[in-house]
């Protein structure tokens, strides 16, 4: 089992990505060899334009999206082409993955949401409803509400949320399992500034703590320099620079956005 | 590409050639079609008295007691037939039309063959199924169940598979993000979105099952449809009538029962 | 404008619905008038469109004529004969029925409401035999092929139908063995009605290729594969209304009043 | 507040003492029936021989030239009404089913009366519907096109009226902000949305009208269901399988048009 | 005609709300009586925590909720509880607004949906393609796609883009018809900084050369001082500060966001 022997090592490799490409439907190539190697307790803030293919590049990490070409390996789990579902779903049960975009189910309440997470682990089908789940799930899903202070709302239907407390929920669910990898696309966008220094102190300690391996995107410079050990800028499809956060110049970043 | 971005893209951008040809064809089809067995204003208008009259004798519905107390007592039966067949049917088609569904479904391109199912299901006619139930249970109320479970499990197998299909999908790529399982994302992303539709399915099953005139007599089980066609064969329109109103105050109710709980899902 | 003949699914002619082809066009080359055939599987339908003028001639089934009668005032234009044609009791030959009296308070099933052959002709025996409808016996109102099936099953004791149908259930289940327990006389004949308004010189023409072509006619009609077994039929052009009192008759056995239909 | 934030929900919040007691009798009327109308697994196994029996008698289907040469004739026929009919039926249900649409339609609490419309139009048996096109229009193709159109507005009616409803809300919200009215809305925002939806409906229709095999032989207008019906009453059971083999290929080719379409429209 | 005077006012009220309160079905109170007086050419940001009733304010104002008490009148037209119609859409025609969520024509491509923000205007039926509307609304929608640089993608199905490029057609649709009045809820949340910038920067040099009246919403204290010539801070329900924007102190940003 090469995954239990990477456990173990605190240097393995997390993510490993080479010559990575991927293109929607055959047209325009969005990653057009990307390589990335992430080790176990960094945080990494992966930076870009709109549209440059930060999504695409995280979502292909836990195989959401088919690479084109190339190799990928999460976790030590190799992720190509439509094989081995097996292997995504190893990856998945280790990650803690926070979309861009609205992504709960919004008929039911918070709390279901958090709950949610637990989905994947054995006798994951009580976890469709927090009425089902069992103590200890729901324990520790109002624990994770709490650590996005959102405790108060838990019987809230998800949709009666504003945009920065579903965002916050989403991140809830995504803390709740305690993963191995935490992944998460602009997690502090829609996040008032306490809030979104909140959630990303949270991540902080997650890290060093529990030595949670951290991928986020920003768009927000200071929260990258701030919280990321390193830099990951995405250009053209291609990686722009990877440096550690305290040697991203300003002109780094002017070349990254600049068109 | 600074040039080419100031010209406003043709205003047919998008439909390709073969999508007009299609179109066009279907169109010349239908149209050419209408001329032979589409109505003509001035038949509809020349007709109008035929219906009046026809209507006329339809009125006053019959309101004896007599006759009311046993509509009563087979519109009683037939909802009881009807709840239980709707009911059994609906709790099969839930699997059924998970297994049918393209991209939800676990069995990834065999869910053709669970539409094919349940196309089977409906193109096989009531009195085949009637047939086929009598011969093994024999007439009365459960061959009737049976039937009406067949046609519920036809109608709600493809409308809930095609539910299914069109449910949002970013919630359940979340859970797949999870590590949920397709039955997990079934419980948790999909039947919560699309809770509304298939209430309104499963409700109108019960409707058609109440509705449907055929069934139930075809296996000795009598039902309110039995006694309409009875009505209207030996010419008994006032009799007619008043079973239909009745008819259509259940279906009134169950389409306000319908609109309440989507309502309150929604 | 074609006379529209619109032919009801008077029970043995369903076959005839398929086959028609020919006997149209024997009747057109006949007496030289536009006919389009249009056969219905609704004697309501049909006995309406005459009623409102969308048809000009029906031919269809004695029930159906006293309705019609009953209706309107439909003229009829012939007859049409057909040997063998009456009602009669089925019952399992290895089953504990054995006369008409074992029917007493079992369930005897019937093909079709308010059709001659399979509903009223039936009753009508059972009556003439002393079973009073509904009371002696339990009637249901089952289509043949159920009924067969629920027979052989023992479900139901006998079925009521007529003879063409008999012989169909034989061929059908050839390792079964079925008993005719009682059958009643000749049932009257079916009938070509015409509507009152109808053009009077076409209603004329049609008669009379009925009187002067009726063996051309009915090879026309005998020309389909299945039709075969309607030799020997003919076309009567004396009819009188009374021969269909036997039919009111019947009506009144089920507990309907033919001088009652649909209000006025 | 900082108390409460530590008490884990209790389990059962959100579900009211109202909706148990419902839920329970709901349960209790369809568990008590099903032991009177449901069948048993011993009446299923013990019948099983009688099924097979009744199968094997429909075995081999007809294949006789002519007899298929025949049927194919009627399916053209079938096809073709059934086709104009529900194309009608459909173009009319568009704007009923947007007047029936809680939320969507531009009469507000009116919307209730459209409903009430789509459930008359199913209630009302087809053989009424027959009799009033046949006193209309007479006998023939007409009136059969004219009983499938008013079928079609019954179901997709209400089908399309629950699509509405449950359209995605957020881009009719944004073009409301714009100022749209609601026929823009429901051009610009719902029927986007509802494509796929409206796909299955409508293509669901035209093949209720291609299978329904009393319709047009209600009213004389022939087709494929009569003489399926024909070879029953005649017991040619082959005959009959054959007839019903035919329908389920186009049932199925329909299906495969109707997954295709929704596909490409996803 | 009370607008067309003000329409020539320069200083005219834009936004008249006064002890405005708004609750969702009668439960908790989101506004508590709200005070905001906007004049014409003004440009506010509204700023506050996550769940403080931002949204829901702006929505108020043009009658996307009916608010429960007080008064509220846009460009002179008043907008209380389920009344006149006529006034909410002649606000709705005058205004542009960009949501917070997405709130795109998933199944059109981008050109129709901004060709969709001529709905309303006279022959709106022909808005709902881009292939049917009149070539100057074609011309119109591409030079504002051109604002927010996504020309090239004018034929892409609008669900294809990335989060931010979304975000920047919801505001060319928003731009498209040169409202009076520009409502944005988060508009540079999802979007790069350069990109970010670009939209402001646009919006104000609108405001400026248009006269257009414009209130933001931003979790970006930056793009609020900057952007802004006044900020709103929302807390509780009730209006804490509302001060021109070179006034606020960072203890008044803190008294905002802390708890
Ligand atoms: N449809 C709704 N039904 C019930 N409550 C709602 C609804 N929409 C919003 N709320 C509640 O109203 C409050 C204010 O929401 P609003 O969306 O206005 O916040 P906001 O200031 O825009 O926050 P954010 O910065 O996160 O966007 C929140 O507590 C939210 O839970
Ligand atoms: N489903 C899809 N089909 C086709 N193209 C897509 C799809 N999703 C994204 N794209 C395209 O891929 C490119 C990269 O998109 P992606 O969402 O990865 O960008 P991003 O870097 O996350 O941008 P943002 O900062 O705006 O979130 C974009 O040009 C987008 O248009
Ligand atoms: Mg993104
Ligand atoms: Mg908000």
């Amino acid at each position: 089992m090469p995954e239990a022997s990477s456990q173990c090592d605190g240097s393995s490799v997390v993510v490993d990505a080479q010559r990575l490409r991927k293109s929607y439907d055959n047209r325009l190539e969005v990653l057009k060899g990307v390589d990335l190697k992430i080790t176990s307790g960094e945080r990494v803030a992966l930076i870009g334009a709109n549209g440059c293919g930060k999504s695409t590049l995280l979502r292909c990490l836990i195989g959401l999206h088919d690479i084109s070409d190339g190799s990928l390996a999460t976790m030590g789990h190799t992720l190509t082409a439509g094989r081995n579902p097996a292997a995504r779903r190893q990856v998945r049960l280790q990650t803690g993955f926070v979309f861009q975009k609205h992504c709960l189910v919004r008929r039911r309440t918070v709390l279901s949401n958090v709950v949610h997470g637990f989905f994947g682990d054995a006798g994951s089908w009580r976890a469709h409803a927090h009425g089902l789940a069992p103590a200890a799930w729901r324990k520790r899903a109002m624990e994770a509400l709490e650590e996005v202070r959102l405790s108060d709302r838990a019987l809230s239907r998800a949709d009666t949320l504003s945009g920065g407390q579903q965002q916050r929920v989403a991140i809830a669910r995504a803390l709740v399992r305690r993963p191995r990898l935490l992944i998460a696309d602009e997690p502090a966008a829609s996040l008032d500034p306490l809030s979104g220094q909140n959630v990303m102190e949270l991540f902080t300690r997650l890290c060093t703590d529990h030595g949670i391996t951290l991928l986020f995107t920003s768009h927000d410079m200071e929260h990258a320099l701030t919280y990321a050990s390193r830099v990951v800028a995405l250009r053209n499809g291609r990686i722009l620079f990877d440096k550690t956060s305290d040697t991203v110049s300003p002109s780094d970043l002017k070349d990254t956005f600049d068109g | 590409m600074a040039e080419s971005r100031h010209v406003v893209p043709s205003r047919l951008s998008g439909i390709t050639a073969l999508h007009f040809v299609i179109l066009v064809t279907l169109a010349a089809v239908i149209l050419g079609s209408m001329g032979q067995v589409a109505p003509s204003p001035g038949q509809l208008a020349a007709g109008a008295p035929g219906m009046v009259n026809l209507v006329g004798r339809m009125m006053p519905p019959n309101l004896e007691p007599d006759f009311l107390w046993r509509i009563a007592v087979r519109i009683l039966e037939t909802f009881q037939i009807a709840l239980v067949g709707a009911a059994i049917g609906i709790a099969i088609s839930l699997p059924v039309g998970w297994l049918a569904a393209r991209g939800v479904s676990p069995l990834g391109r065999g869910h053709y063959v669970f539409k094919m199912l349940t196309s089977l299901l409906r193109t096989v006619p009531d009195l085949v199924w009637a047939l086929l139930f009598v011969a093994t249970v024999g007439l009365g109320a459960v061959a009737g169940t049976m039937t009406i479970v067949v046609d519920t499990i036809g109608f709600c197998g493809r409308f809930f598979a095609e539910a299914m299909e069109d449910a949002e999908k970013e919630p359940q790529e979340a859970l797949a993000a999870i590590g949920a399982g397709r039955s997990a994302i079934l419980l948790g992303a999909v039947l919560p979105d699309i809770a509304p539709s298939l209430t309104n399915s499963a409700l109108f099953a019960l409707e058609k099952a109440v509705r449907s005139s055929v069934v139930l007599g075809l296996v000795g089980a009598g039902g309110i449809g039995q006694e309409l066609k009875v009505a209207f064969d030996l010419f008994q329109y006032r009799n007619a009538s008043t079973i239909i109103l009745v008819i259509f105050a259940i279906v009134l109710a169950m389409e306000f029962i319908t609109d309440r709980l989507r309502a309150r899902i929604q | 404008e074609p006379l529209k003949f619109a032919v009801t699914d008077i029970e043995g002619l369903e076959a005839l619905q398929q086959e028609f082809a020919p006997f149209e066009e024997a009747l057109e080359a006949a007496s030289g008038q536009d006919i389009k055939l249009l056969p219905v599987s609704s004697r309501t339908a049909a006995v309406e469109a005459l009623k409102q003028g969308q048809v000009d001639l029906v031919l269809t089934g004695p029930a159906e004529y006293v309705v019609i009668d009953g209706l309107t005032d439909a003229e009829i234009v012939t007859a049409w004969q057909r040997p063998n044609y009456y009602a009669q009791i089925v019952v399992m030959s290895s089953g504990p029925i054995k006369t008409v009296e074992d029917l007493k308070g079992k369930t005897v099933t019937f093909g079709s409401v308010g059709s001659t052959s399979q509903h009223l002709g039936p009753a009508q025996v059972l009556a003439d035999f002393g079973l009073a409808y509904g009371s002696d016996y339990k009637p249901q109102i089952i289509s043949r092929n159920v009924a067969a099936e629920a027979m052989i099953r023992g479900d139901v004791q006998a079925i009521g139908m007529n003879e063409g149908h008999l012989s169909s259930i034989r061929e059908a289940f050839p390792d079964k063995s079925f008993t005719v327990v009682a059958r009643g006389r000749d049932l009257p004949n079916d009938v070509l009605v015409a509507r009152k308004d109808a053009d009077p010189e076409a209603i004329a023409a049609i008669k009379k290729a009925f009187v002067e072509q009726s063996d051309k006619l009915m090879a026309a009609v005998l020309k389909g594969d299945d039709n075969q077994k309607y030799k020997g039929g003919f076309f009567l052009n004396e009819v009188s209304d009374s021969d269909y009192d036997y039919v009111r008759s019947m009506y009144a056995t089920i507990g309907v009043d033919s001088n009652a239909f649909v209000g006025e």
